[in-house]
């Protein structure tokens, strides 16, 4: 359905495209969409808004199945859109803190800035090919046709990916993100939205392949150190939400190497479970949450026996995280891994490491909240069934997923994965289950490093700095002075000119009829001198 | 016979004269003195030009009538006025008299 | 025809320095008496011309009439602040440029030009005008007659009595 | 036909002599601009079934004489950009009167003369009538910020009249230079098309361009429009940013463009730059701005810096870009305004710093405004997203580097854009409410939101369906054969 109609060639359509790809995508989504909806129920009731908050989740749900099922890069960058202004308002749902307020602007304004780059490339890409069309953009042969300008255009395709998936540095806002209610956070922070570049690179993989592979390996090194910058950050986070939002920022990076690696399916399959395990994760946290009214680890501890149903599912979506068999992280983790492994051994490296990583802060946190000592004033009780039935179904899923797609397992590499893994969750187990010294030690040993971990190695403060200093400060304080002074000063300048010169002349029509007299005579004999000389 | 040029040049230096005065005296009865010499040049003028170039037409000559007729009236009200101010104001000093209203 | 030379002359000299006099003098009531002067001379030069009429209206008018007028006025008015009348010297000196450059440009320009018939004494000279020539030319309705203006002027006249009688009446 | 439009508000005006009764000034008023409403469809309507039946590039046309020896005529014709024109005009105006619901007799009198001079410029094929209304447009501006506006109000107005005035001195210099150096026997558009020779084109382009863009608010010549708006009464904001500045645009297209084409292209290069600038410029200028109307004004800077770089690209696509941008524009900034007069009306403040948590006291209100936000934001599925892309999309069929270059700076003002709404709605909407006096004012009335929905559902109309506008758009364009 043609929608706008640019020029004899350019036009966006409006449709409906159904491949495995987006089918995949469309079950996710729906899945996730309906598990956040059903656990809403429980989770906001009595909150102020609540009819507003499914609204919004029903504007956000709609954008996300229109940006799955685009035809064409625009009509995804329409739904693209939508799905960030409804991301928005869902994380500044809670309008009359500051704190979710700040977020949700940071948000859309880094998310709008990445999009920037994609509509770029989106332009230079289209008047190179003359079609939006992803069905001719990735047909074989239509790649050619693109020329040099590729690269640039794929690149800045890329930056969009990177900003809607918190790749590094456009990371920044998914983890303030969090301050939006929690199911949101499970939805559009996790499973859906966060994805929607990798399933944006997924989808235009053969123009990266055929027409700018020195994006993809743009793509790699971009992937493979986000998910080792976020694994670390995540290690001495003390949010839960926090802790989970680094956990998918490196393991959407996960996807990206795997993309990079020209491994589209490992991607799209690890998006699959992931999106699942970690929906698990983020509606147990909201459970967590919802029974301690905190965010704070130190505020947990213990909660195993209180929270029993969630106990389970949330160890269930650990060991899934952490690549333990017979969960579907594993599977899909290993693909990635056999790809890096065949690309790169470096970015290989770099990813068994954040599998230790990631397996060691999932447990640091799962012990930390169920185990360990606790303290409450009031104990806290089990969720009510309409938020536990979404968290054993999706951990029901997450246990099944992974045989969904037969997949060879390289055994050796997958052991050394599963290796790491366990190594991680052994360490967090010594250190966290049960009281010991050993952290406190050795974030002392590494003082400044875990410092700079712990506030996110300063990238925000860098962006601050950028956005405040300069443009605020370099430009538009400038631009604002500039106009109120300079061009308005300039018009000012001008009126004021007038009413001098006129102040200047004012006594010559004084009201005094002597000196009209003088000048009256006076001019009267010039003309005549200059009739006379001139005739 | 009298040049016709040495009429104008009589008319012309009593006409300056009378600018002169308009122009720089302060009584306003000087000023008027002053149009009076003003207007009696001209009607000079006219006369002079009547009489030397179209002797057959009476046009310059009744042009001064009228002319001497206008100036009696135009003397006449604006002696009023004068009067007038000079119960207003006290004397008749054109610099007091910048402005229409008081 | 000598004569008639010598009259013009004396009269021009009578008109130049009595004007002069007659702006420049301090004291009103002299300034009025050589405006006297002026007019008287100016009759006489009407009367040089040929303009019998012209120059005896100009007396009863003018002399007669509008300087009594000056002299009402002048009493009328009369203050002590009037002989000491200062003198605005930048006034004056625009005054003097004004006129030195006014009679120059004049009398270069009247010099310059060449009249037509403008030394022809056969013309200038003798014929008078009849009254009766100018009673009917002014009342007369064709060409080169006046009727309109005449009656123009009867009405303005008549404004200007009202207008003074209202402008000089007290509040 | 035509000439309905124009009748319609002079005789509201008329109408309004009879009492000074409020009710009774309001039911002429909103019955008058209804009246208008109805009569612009009605002309779109008639247009539409002309155009199917036609391919002039001027419908429903009429010429009559006017003055004679100076070849004026009255001369009225519509294309499909100008009936869009006299639809905004008709729908502003009218919600503009919602906004102005408790002002007095006199100010509607003006109101409705402004309305004739807009109509009758959108209406006009003849320069001199055009220029006429447009003056006509101008005039009444003057009273209506400096008797009834606010804070630095005769300073504003004085500043505004006399810029503008200084733009249509302009304009009558390049209005006498087209009709006296294309030897024509006629001021009407239709007739001068390519008869302007390429020589004087050269000088009277950029009379004709700058005249209309200070209107439009072209860099450097915008600085009218900070102080004019933020003086000026509600309604007269809503009408000014939405329509009359559209005059400029329009006039830059109809005059400038369409009849000098040749100096166009020669020339663009030079008012690109400028308007390149306007749009950036305005973006960040509004970021630092703390006076509500102050940043819709810088706001409406870019955006209408941005109608002119359109019409600068001299393409297909950019021009209809150019005229939904118009639309968008239009809408949007009288939405802005209208609510900035609700809250302007409550609080009695319109600087960002003392308001917060309104969202919580004015929700309706408070949701308008994040929608025309969004709108001022370009979000798919509001005007200004359909707007922006087409123009976009036809600034990058240029390939030289120049058009290139300015095309991706000028793109970078969307994303200030959303750093400055964002920012407004954060401060004013969002957060705890910071005057304890805030928390019992009341929603907006039902007056206040007519007019707010129904510049809403315009908005959404043209974001959800562009195709119809950009058809009738396109159409127009490439009857005038100019590219």
């Amino acid at each position: 359905m043609e929608w706008l109609r640019f020029n004899d060639t350019l036009h966006i359509d409006l449709g409906i495209l159904l491949d495995p790809l987006s089918v995949m995508m469309l079950t996710v989504v729906g899945v996730v969409a309906l598990m956040v909806v059903v656990f809403s129920i429980g989770y906001m009731k009595g909150e102020r808004g609540f009819g507003r908050y499914f609204g919004l989740l029903g504007l956000f749900v709609f954008s996300m199945l229109g940006l799955v099922v685009a035809t064409n890069i625009f009509q995804m960058y329409i739904f693209w859109e939508l799905v960030g202004a409804s991301s928005y308002l869902l994380i500044g749902f809670y309008y009359t803190r500051p704190a979710a307020v700040k977020a949700s602007q940071k948000a859309f304004i880094v998310t709008r800035f990445a999009d920037l780059g994609f509509l770029i490339g989106i332009l230079i890409l289209s008047s190179y090919t003359g079609t939006f069309d992803f069905a001719a953009l990735t047909a074989d042969n239509a790649a050619i046709a693109v020329g040099p300008q590729a690269n640039w255009a794929m690149a800045l395709i890329f930056m969009g990916a990177a900003g809607k998936s918190a790749m590094f540095p456009l990371h920044i806002w998914l983890p303030d993100a969090m301050e939006g209610p929690t199911p949101v956070s499970a939805l559009i922070h996790a499973a859906t939205m966060v994805v929607a570049g990798v399933y944006l690179i997924a989808r235009m993989f053969p123009v990266f392949q055929f027409a700018a592979p020195d994006v993809l390996v743009l793509i790699t090194y971009v992937g493979a150190f986000t998910a080792l910058f976020a694994a670390v950050i995540a290690i001495t986070q003390t949010d839960i939400k926090r802790v989970l939002a680094f956990s998918t920022i490196s393991q959407i990076a996960y996807m990206m190497v795997a993309l990079g690696v020209a491994d589209v399916a490992a991607s799209t399959f690890h998006l699959f479970t992931h999106a699942f395990f970690k929906a698990l994760l983020f509606l147990g946290a909201g459970a967590v949450i919802h029974a301690v009214h905190s965010n704070e680890m130190s505020r947990m501890g213990g909660l195993r026996k209180f929270m029993p149903i969630t106990h389970i599912t949330f160890l269930i979506a650990c060991l899934s995280i952490s690549g333990i068999p017979p969960f579907s992280g594993f599977f899909s983790k290993d693909e990635i891994l056999v790809a890096a492994f065949h690309h790169n051994p470096v970015v290989f490296g770099v990813l068994l490491l954040v599998a230790g990583l990631t397996a060691f802060y999932m447990f640091r946190l799962y012990f930390r909240i169920f185990w360990g000592a606790h303290h409450y004033d009031r104990p806290p009780h089990e969720a009510p069934p309409i938020m536990t039935i979404p968290l054993i179904v999706l951990a029901v899923l997450t246990c099944v997923t992974g045989f969904v797609v037969p997949v060879h397992i390289d055994w050796a590499i997958a052991s050394a994965g599963v290796v790491a893994a366990v190594i991680g969750i052994v360490v967090a187990w010594r250190f966290y289950a049960k009281p010991s010294d050993a952290p406190a030690r050795l974030a002392a040993r590494w003082a400044g490093f875990g410092q700079a971990a712990s506030h996110r190695f300063y990238i925000d403060e860098a962006w601050l700095w950028v956005t405040r200093r300069i443009i605020f400060g370099g430009i538009s304080r400038p631009v604002a002075w500039f106009d109120r002074h300079i061009v308005d000063g300039a018009m000012n300048a001008i009126g004021s000119g007038t009413v001098r010169v006129s102040e200047t002349i004012e006594p010559v029509q004084g009201g005094k009829v002597q000196s009209y007299a003088i000048l009256f005579v006076l001019s009267v004999l010039l003309i005549t001198l200059l009739v006379f000389v001139l005739c | 016979m009298i040049p016709m040029s040495h009429y104008l040049i009589v008319s012309s230096i009593m006409f300056f004269v009378g600018v002169y005065g308009f122009i720089a005296r302060k009584n306003l009865l000087a000023v008027l003195i002053s149009i009076e010499l003003i207007l009696n040049s001209v009607e000079i003028n006219f006369s002079v030009f009547n009489r030397y170039l179209y002797p057959d037409h009476l046009e310059g000559m009744f042009f001064s009538l009228f002319g001497i007729a206008i100036s009696a009236a135009e003397t006449a009200v604006a002696i009023a006025i004068i009067i007038n101010i000079y119960r207003v104001a006290g004397n008749i000093d054109v610099r007091h008299i910048d402005k229409l209203k008081h | 025809m000598i004569g008639t030379l010598i009259v013009f002359y004396i009269l021009a000299a009578v008109i130049v320095v009595s004007s002069v006099l007659a702006v420049t003098s301090r004291r009103m009531l002299r300034a009025a008496t050589f405006l006297l002067l002026v007019l008287i001379s100016t009759a006489g030069l009407y009367l040089l011309l040929n303009y019998h009429f012209l120059a005896v209206v100009q007396l009863s008018v003018y002399a007669g009439g509008i300087l009594i007028l000056f002299i009402f006025a002048i009493l009328l008015t009369s203050s002590r602040g009037d002989r000491t009348e200062a003198h605005d010297r930048q006034r004056m000196v625009w005054g003097i440029v004004t006129v030195v450059a006014g009679i120059g440009i004049t009398t270069w320009v009247t010099l310059k030009h060449k009249f037509l018939y403008s030394d022809n004494p056969t013309i200038a000279g003798d014929q008078q005008i009849p009254v009766s020539r100018i009673g009917h030319a002014l009342m007369g309705t064709d060409k080169y007659e006046y009727l309109l203006s005449f009656e123009a002027l009867s009405i303005l006249l008549l404004a200007c009595m009202l207008g003074g009688i209202l402008i000089a009446r007290k509040r | 036909m035509l000439t309905v439009l124009v009748l319609i508000p002079l005789l509201t005006m008329l109408a309004l002599f009879i009492s000074r009764d409020q009710r009774f000034v309001r039911t002429v008023v909103v019955a008058g601009f209804g009246a208008l409403l109805v009569a612009s469809v009605v002309v779109a309507v008639k247009f539409l079934v002309a155009r199917a039946l036609s391919t002039d590039a001027m419908l429903l046309a009429q010429d009559f004489v006017w003055y004679a020896p100076l070849n004026i005529h009255y001369a009225v014709g519509v294309d499909g950009i100008s009936v869009l024109m006299i639809l905004l005009s008709a729908v502003v105006a009218l919600t503009g009167v919602f906004s102005a619901w408790s002002m007095e007799r006199d100010f509607f009198v003006w109101y409705c003369l402004l309305a004739v001079g807009v109509f009758g410029y959108f209406i006009s094929l003849d320069l001199f009538t055009m220029f006429l209304f447009y003056e006509v447009a101008l005039i009444p501006m003057f009273l209506l910020i400096g008797v009834w506006g606010t804070g630095k109000k005769e300073y504003a107005a004085m500043k505004l009249t006399l810029m503008l005035m200084g733009g249509s001195a302009l304009l009558l210099t390049g209005i006498l230079g087209i009709y006296f150096t294309s030897g024509a026997t006629s001021m009407n558009i239709t007739h001068l098309v390519g008869t302007i020779p390429m020589a004087h084109q050269y000088w009277i382009f950029p009379l004709v361009f700058v005249g209309f863009g200070v209107l439009g608010a072209l860099f450097p010549f915008h600085t009218w429009s900070p102080d004019g708006h933020a003086a000026a009464p509600t309604s007269v904001s809503m009408l000014h940013a939405g329509v009359l500045m559209k005059l400029g645009g329009y006039g830059c297209f109809r005059v400038a463009i369409s009849l000098m084409p040749a100096a166009a292209h020669e020339l663009s290069w030079i008012f690109l730059i400028l308007t390149g600038i306007s749009v950036v410029y305005g973006a960040y200028g509004a970021v630092v701005q703390t006076d509500l109307k102050y940043i819709n004004a810088y706001s409406s800077v870019s955006h209408c810096g941005l109608v002119l770089f359109a019409i600068l690209m001299l393409n297909t696509t950019a021009m209809t870009g150019a005229v939904m941008q118009m639309l968008s524009h239009g809408l949007m900034t009288a939405l802005f305004f209208s609510l900035i007069g609700v809250f302007y009306s409550r609080t009695h403040t319109r600087d960002i710093r003392q308001m917060g948590g309104l969202m919580r006291v004015m929700p309706f209100a408070s949701v308008c405004y994040v929608i025309a936000g969004f709108a001022s934001l370009g979000l798919p599925g509001l005007s200004g997203f359909v707007a922006e892309m087409t123009i976009f999309v036809g600034s990058w069929e240029h390939t030289d580097l120049l058009r290139r270059i300015l095309t991706i700076v000028a793109t970078t003002s969307i994303v200030v854009t959303a750093v400055y709404i964002l920012r407004t709605v954060g401060k004013i909407l969002y957060g705890p409410v910071l005057d304890p006096g805030h928390l019992e004012l009341s929603d907006a009335r039902w007056y206040e939101r007519v007019s707010a929905v129904v510049l809403i559902a315009c908005i959404v109309l043209i974001g959800v369906w562009p195709s119809g506008v950009g058809h009738i758009i396109s159409e127009s364009l490439k009857n005038l054969n100019i590219f």
